[in-house]
């Protein structure tokens, strides 16, 4: 078992052994990148997840070390363990997970060359600067900077920099200025290991939305299914009344049984019928008494 | 929709709408009357305001016909 | 809108609509007939396709309701 | 509406409608039976097809009077 | 939809939706009956006000014919 | 609605919907089961075609209403 | 469908939405089980108000059906 461990140094060996208990106590093991994020915003992002997952910060080469003596299947975590990786133990299912890790992440500043998540936006409306060289900093970059009432303003909303684009010197200044954080920072789950399975990210995000929509699609469908085959359910029972109800008096108007609780309805078919007809005689030269409409 | 245009047709003539004036509208159109049509007519129409049945009626057509269209 | 109705009733009961069938509905019904309209109205109607303006009118309702709300 | 549900009481169990048929379901359900409206139900579907007629939304005016009030 | 009817038919009898009731009508209209679903309906009308159910019937095809199109 | 969603469940399963199947779902699901009810639903679904029933839209008084309000 | 089935079962009989209810309900019902999928399933309706969504369905049947097609 110690056969990779034997020539480390004790602190490295401990650290090892910290890992592997941490991996054994935990149903779920994953992998996440750290890379960018500031110390504080650790600190902040351990306080949220405290009570359901721990990060545990520890150099790639030791994480190797430790999956390697753990061996079999969880040994495949080395492939996502690049750059600045940390490992993160919870009994959490790794959809949950995943879906804690999107909660930590909150906005920053956007340093230059970095890729812009979504379209980046700056809204219409004045901001704090007086007037001063910020307007022709803001021009520059395509910010329609003006100024009114001794304020800088916006004149309309901009979309600096489309998803997907780098974000450049200037428009990070000027965003930065302007106080808009268009970055997401927060734990990036590489990869994480639960009972015997490795579950990528591209698995883990859930549509949520897709979710409600299939749940309305079902519901849907049990109610549909329930007053067309007629299975009466307390839910569904007054729309089957409601059909029946409308079925019979569809038959009885369309028949013309004179019932007394559809003559009325008849009347005010025979009405429109007699008005359609009025309507084309009138358009081919009858008049039309001042009865008729 | 005969017997329901006879119907009509009288009380928009201002005649009461009986079993016998319903007939005989009926028949001057050369229709072979159902007797117990006319008197389930005129039965189920005792108790209903015809106005008000028109009224109802009336709102839709005009409304409806460009949609319709 | 007696006329109509008339008109209706003969259409209803495969009756041809002519001046002839449509004054006598209107005498059962006891109205006074206007030989002029009744001309008129049958002249008016031999270029209407009255089971077209018919199914027209029983579509209408449904579309009307959006509208009228 | 009894006379109706009890028609279609009967179509729907796949029998005819007749005066005998439509007069027992009455019956069954203790409703003093007018035999006028019962020949008068019968008469007035003769010549209809039912199932189609379920489905024509003929009811519609009433729904519409709510939705533009 | 039999079950439903002859629910119908009795409550505008004024008679109480019971088991016994609905399988009577059931049966005068030669209908073979399946105990269960009497008993599944009657519980489940149990729960229901038919009186509203029936008037809120008059609303609802306008709302339905668009997506029977 | 527990029993229809067994029902669904098994169809989409592509299981058959008999009793034994919506007992052991229903049973799986924590359910109290009521075998009148499973009898019931079972015997409603033997004829139908769950596949177009599911996508009909059925008239939805409930969802109707507000909208006449 | 069935692990949306599954747990519409469960919500409609009161019982919590948890991995091992959902697996016990669709072993019931045959399906071989993905275990990935159930825990995405559980995972994805903590964040889901299930009441809003099924209210939602009954308003908008018309949006259902073609979805459903």
């Amino acid at each position: 078992m110690a056969l990779y461990t034997h020539h480390l140094p004790r602190w490295k060996k401990e650290e090892v052994e910290a890992i592997k208990r941490g991996i054994e106590e935990h149903a779920l093991v994953g992998v996440v990148d750290m890379y960018g994020i500031p110390a504080s915003q650790v600190q902040q992002i351990r306080r949220n997840l405290r009570g359901t997952a721990t990060v545990k910060m520890a150099r790639n080469t030791l994480i190797e070390h430790a999956l390697n003596e753990l061996g079999g299947s969880v040994a495949a975590l080395n492939d996502y363990a690049e750059g600045q990786s940390a490992l993160i133990f919870t009994n959490e299912n790794p959809f949950k997970l995943f879906k804690q890790l999107e909660k930590t992440k909150t906005k920053m500043a956007a340093k230059p060359g970095e890729t812009a998540p979504e379209d980046i936006v700056v809204p219409k409306g004045p901001t704090s600067f007086k007037p001063g060289p910020i307007v022709g900093e803001l021009q520059q970059v395509g910010i329609p900077a003006v100024i009114e009432g001794g304020k800088v303003k916006i004149r309309e909303e901009k979309t600096v920099v489309k998803k997907g684009e780098t974000i450049n010197k200037k428009i990070a200044d000027a965003l930065l200025k302007l106080g808009i954080k268009p970055m997401d920072v927060g734990l990036v789950l590489q990869a994480a290991y639960y009972r015997g399975t490795i579950f990528t990210p591209d698995l883990l995000s859930i549509d949520e939305e897709a979710y409600a929509n299939n749940i309305a699609l079902a519901a849907q469908q049990a109610f549909n299914l329930s007053v067309n085959a007629v299975i009466p359910t307390s839910i569904t029972i007054g729309a089957i009344i409601g059909k029946a109800v409308q079925e019979a008096r569809n038959v009885g108007v369309e028949a013309s049984i004179y019932e007394k609780d559809i003559v009325d309805l008849i009347i005010g078919r025979a009405q429109r019928e007699m008005l359609a007809v009025a309507l084309a005689a009138q358009s081919h030269g009858f008049e039309l008494d001042e009865a008729t409409l | 929709m005969e017997y329901i245009y006879a119907a009509l047709l009288l009380h928009n003539a201002g005649k009461e709408i009986t079993e016998e004036n319903v007939t005989a509208v009926l028949n001057a159109a050369g229709v072979a009357v159902d007797d117990a049509r006319v008197k389930a007519l005129v039965a189920a129409l005792e108790d209903v305001n015809i106005e008000e049945a028109i009224s109802k009626a009336a709102v839709a057509p005009v409304a409806a016909a460009p949609a319709a269209a």
